[in-house]
């Protein structure tokens, strides 16, 4: 039965992944993107990962999905069709893929207790951390004590993250152009579009006396 | 207090950074930056001159022992990279003052310094660590400062170096995730000197052999290495100045670092090399890196894209020195790892004082710069004669070993082609050189000298150019017992 | 065991289908789309390394005796790299916001200029 | 506004039992699946929901974004600052058994604080970056 929900699980991320890879409308893509994440969710409490479940129903198809949606408000939600035909990527995708599936030719089998990953370090825990911490999650003992140090170092990820997206949205110049009311409207601004586009100029005001010769010489530089 | 200087020289600089955010003022933010970055000097010196003397030193974080906890190893290696990471935080941020004021608006300064020590506290970690998944944890907390700080840069082509660097970063870092787990479901553990136990048990099984190639090829996406370097030129290029001299000097030195780390350490120079044949793949690309890029590099108009090219060209020194496996080309290896910080560091922080008074890297805006910026193209020029490795600076001591190297495996062309990429970095720094000293100027620009803050520590770089160029035998000293240690000749 | 190594071919084939969506499209947004399903297969990858079969979650129950427990290592391992790997999307999708309002487009290759 | 009257009772309704049950995950992760990680991003989720319905600028009148800028600062704070307290303590970076008597109580307080510290950065962040998207592209912000 377990072996039967597992399968239809993965058939389902496969349809699921390969029609986000074909879709053009990319609000579609991002819905299924998000359905994506809770197929992968329900896969992860069948192989009794209830946490983790947890956390990516929680992540990817919550917050991961608004901040897409978030961001397609802002940026247009169609993709144009591509112009090369993509014999390089495949190549690549062909060869790393062929290499893992080679690497798992000698990996114990799913499930097979006998594996060397269920046998070192994990049996402590399981049987340790009654005494050693006291917690019957393991997995909480594990993730805030045994390595507590990496969750620290998950936190501080994070807190890069926001240090970094207020950095480049809420901070700085205001935007150029802007989106409202449906449209892009270009805030007012005394040097002409064309210019701009050229000479990258720079957002603070300081640096802006670059002549017409860089503008041509960095445009094929 | 000496017992947690591993853990405090990683988590002082930690802490720092949501604090120079929480106090938002921009002189403030940078003071708690310096404080931060002059700690992590003080720690990875004391650590390297403790290390040379006791041997490798081990600290367990919340007191769990090895494989059950996370663990911190110093040994003579990563004390070395540490000291590197440390020596160019320290000076860059007295740099950025003035730099940063001049390149980044000012309500985005205090979060730049959240930023940049966050970037410190990430190369640090993933030096310092002896588990492996906690090497990918504070690679994050590097790169994702580091996307965040490149996109600062004033040109909007920083943007998209930021996304490649991001997209390519991440992948790299995956397929690092792949390597650990692939390692992990063979042996069940994550600690490093553990992994090395049990490893050679199941060496022979295929799982491990590609475990190995996924990181080797995660690692050299983050190092980029020749065929895997599109990110890099962009990124550099058009970052803000203080973030190209830190990030060039130090974020390539710390992936190396992972290499020899995981090539040596973990798996063991007898599987890497005699069994995955590395050096049949490492050796040729390092030696097709090291000439194409640098060609690449005489044809930049930008003089911050050239170093950058040149940068490649350097990474490829330094696999080279260590894909020959032996003493003396690890010597050179991680030798050339501090010297070429030292050199691309001062030759990036002089480009940030043209930018400073210019307002242009490109390479006709240079001209007649040897008058006007005097201190400022003499610091070029000397680090122009340590990339290229004239003798009495450090780049001549690494090439030395290098060839030395190459020659006592009988590898003579190997030798040819680092001596051809020195004459590649003569044309090219002579290129900028020929610009800024022999032709004339426009007086009219009224273009002085850089202020004094951003050339002290330029020149504490140049100096430091020359002072390990002639006296170069602590820094030989280290490298040797770095190498032995890597090599397990001496425990 | 009916599924053998077939679980693991199913997510490496998960995995592709994310790499190949990142190198091979254009658009930005479908970059970080498929670096998305490439790290979450990998985390599938990881959590079907630590299943034991007839196994239960790793959480005591009282009472309870004699159960056997799935690893609980991949998943603290992988709870972290889900964190990682929302904090990257978010800076990615703003760095998108941005590269829009910067050039107009976010298909890849009208970005002419930032190319080497 | 008038016509989503049911979009908005709804919210005003669910609002509490979101926060509510994010307390849950969040104390509640020592005996079943949750702990800091996840509580943070539904006590995120209340918020979002708010903005959702009510507006941005309302739901910056309850919550300032430089509230949870220095929520997601004083977690990562907090968390580090658990591993300070241990050292003076005398054990190790982040050995919580040094924190009670007994070791295993220790640990428990521990636990319990650093899952707080990452409670309050996840939230933090969460609702900053939430903040930051939302805001972009607005004349008015």
């Amino acid at each position: 039965m377990v072996e039967f929900v597992d399968i239809a699980l993965l058939v389902f991320l496969g349809v699921t992944g390969f029609s986000i890879m074909r879709q053009k409308n990319l609000f579609a893509a991002v819905m299924m993107a998000g359905i994506y994440s809770l197929l992968s969710a329900g896969l992860f409490v069948v192989m009794d990962a209830v946490d983790v479940a947890f956390t990516e129903a929680a992540v990817g198809a919550g917050i991961s999905t608004v901040l897409m949606l978030g961001t397609l408000a802002l940026v247009g939600h169609t993709e144009r069709d591509p112009k090369h035909r993509p014999i390089l990527p495949l190549f690549v995708v062909i060869l790393t893929g062929s290499v893992l599936v080679y690497g798992t030719l000698d990996i114990p089998p799913f499930g097979d207790a006998s594996n060397p990953a269920q046998h070192h370090v994990a049996p402590h825990y399981l049987e340790e951390s009654k005494h050693e911490i006291g917690i019957p999650n393991v997995v909480t003992s594990v993730l805030a004590s045994y390595r507590g140090y990496d969750t620290m170092g998950e936190a501080t990820v994070i807190f890069a993250a926001l240090v970094g997206v207020l950095l480049l949205l809420s901070l700085g110049p205001k935007p150029r152009r802007v989106f409202s009311n449906g449209r892009w409207i270009t805030v007012a601004d005394d040097v002409p579009n064309l210019r701009e586009e050229d000479t990258g100029r720079s957002e603070k005001g300081s640096l802006q006396s670059s002549d017409e010769v860089q503008i041509l010489e960095d445009s094929n530089g | 207090m000496t017992h947690h200087l591993p853990v405090l020289l990683v988590v002082v600089p930690l802490v720092a950074a949501p604090i120079a955010a929480l106090v938002n003022r921009p002189r403030i933010s940078w003071a708690v930056a310096v404080v931060a970055t002059l700690w992590t000097l003080y720690a990875a010196l004391g650590l390297l001159s403790e290390t040379m003397a006791v041997g490798a030193i081990h600290y367990e974080l919340g007191g769990w022992v090895a494989p059950y906890g996370i663990e911190y190893v110093v040994d003579p290696v990563n004390a070395w990279v540490m000291v590197i990471v440390a020596l160019i935080g320290a000076l860059v941020t007295p740099y950025a003052r003035r730099s940063v004021e001049h390149e980044i608006s000012e309500d985005r300064i205090p979060l730049f310094y959240a930023a940049f020590i966050l970037c410190l506290t990430g190369l640090l970690g993933i030096a310092i660590t002896g588990d492996v998944f906690n090497v990918f944890v504070f690679l994050e907390i590097s790169s994702l400062s580091a996307y965040a700080l490149i996109a600062l840069g004033n040109d909007r082509r920083a943007l998209m170096a930021s996304f490649r660097y991001l997209i390519m970063g991440s992948v790299g870092a995956t397929f690092i995730v792949i390597g650990i787990g692939l390692m992990y479901v063979m042996t069940g553990t994550l600690n490093m000197a553990d992994l090395a136990n049990r490893l050679p048990e199941v060496a022979s099984s295929r799982t491990i052999p590609v475990a190995f190639t996924f990181l080797t090829v995660g690692i050299t996406l983050k190092l980029a290495l020749f065929p895997l370097h599109a990110w890099l030129p962009n990124a550099y290029a058009y970052a803000p100045s203080a973030v190209t001299a830190f990030i060039a000097s130090t974020a390539t030195k710390v992936a190396v670092y992972l290499l020899l780390r995981f090539f040596f350490t973990v798996f063991g120079a007898a599987f890497s090399f005699d069994i995955m044949q590395l050096d049949l793949i490492l050796i040729p690309l390092a030696l097709i890196g090291i000439v194409t890029m640098s060609l690449v590099a005489i044809y930049q108009k930008n003089v911050k894209r050239l170093l950058a090219y040149s940068s490649i060209a350097q990474i490829g020194y330094m696999v080279l020195g260590i894909s020959l496996a032996s003493v003396l080309g690890l010597t050179a290896g991680i030798l050339h790892l501090f010297n070429h910080a030292l050199m691309k560091g001062a030759l990036f922080m002089s480009m940030g004082c043209v930018m400073y008074r210019v307002g242009s890297v490109r390479l006709e805006r240079m001209s007649g710069l040897g008058r006007s910026m005097p201190w400022t193209m003499a610091a070029f020029v000397v680090g122009g004669l340590s990339l290229i490795g004239v003798p009495l600076t450090v780049g001549f001591i690494s090439k030395w070993y290098l060839v030395q190297a190459a020659l006592e495996q009988g590898m003579w062309p190997v030798a040819c082609v680092v001596l051809i990429g020195s004459l590649l970095a003569l044309m090219y720094i002579w290129k900028v050189v020929e610009v800024a000293y022999f032709r004339e100027c426009d007086p009219e620009l009224g273009i002085s000298e850089a202020p004094f803050s951003l050339l002290a520590p330029t020149w504490v770089l140049v100096l430091c150019n020359l002072y390990f160029g002639i006296n170069a035998s602590g820094g030989v000293d280290i490298a040797t017992r770095a190498a032995e240690v890597l090599l397990g000749v001496l425990s | 065991m009916v599924l053998g190594l077939f679980n693991y071919w199913a997510v490496i084939f998960l995995m592709m289908i994310g790499l190949y969506t990142l190198i091979a499209r254009d658009n930005l947004i479908k970059k970080i789309l498929g670096l998305n399903i490439f790290q979450t297969s990998v985390f599938i990858l990881y959590i079907t390394m630590g299943k034991v079969s007839e196994g239960t979650a790793p959480i005591f129950v009282k009472g309870v005796e004699d159960v056997v427990y799935s690893n609980p290592i991949p998943h603290v391992l992988i709870l972290t790299a889900i964190v990682v790997g929302v904090a990257t999307t978010s800076l990615g999708l703003s760095l998108v916001i941005r590269i829009k309002e910067a050039y107009g487009t976010i298909e890849e290759d009208e970005i002419e200029d930032g190319r080497p | 506004m008038d016509d989503r009257v049911i979009l908005r009772v709804g919210a005003k309704v669910l609002i509490p039992f979101i926060l509510l049950f994010a307390l849950y995950v969040q104390f509640h992760g020592d005996y079943g699946p949750g702990g800091g990680f996840q509580a943070g991003v539904i006590f995120a989720a209340g918020f979002v929901l708010y903005a959702l319905i009510y507006g941005l600028e309302n739901v910056k009148q309850v919550l300032p974004p430089k509230v949870a800028y220095t929520c997601a600062a004083s977690g990562v704070l907090l968390y580090a600052g658990v591993g300070y307290l241990t050292m003076v303590l005398g054990g190790d970076f982040l050995d919580y058994g040094v924190l009670a008597h007994n070791p295993e109580h220790g640990q428990h307080y521990g636990i319990l604080l650093v899952e707080l510290g990452v409670l309050i950065t996840v939230f933090g962040v969460m609702v900053g970056v939430f903040y930051a998207f939302a805001g972009r592209g607005r004349l008015d912000s």
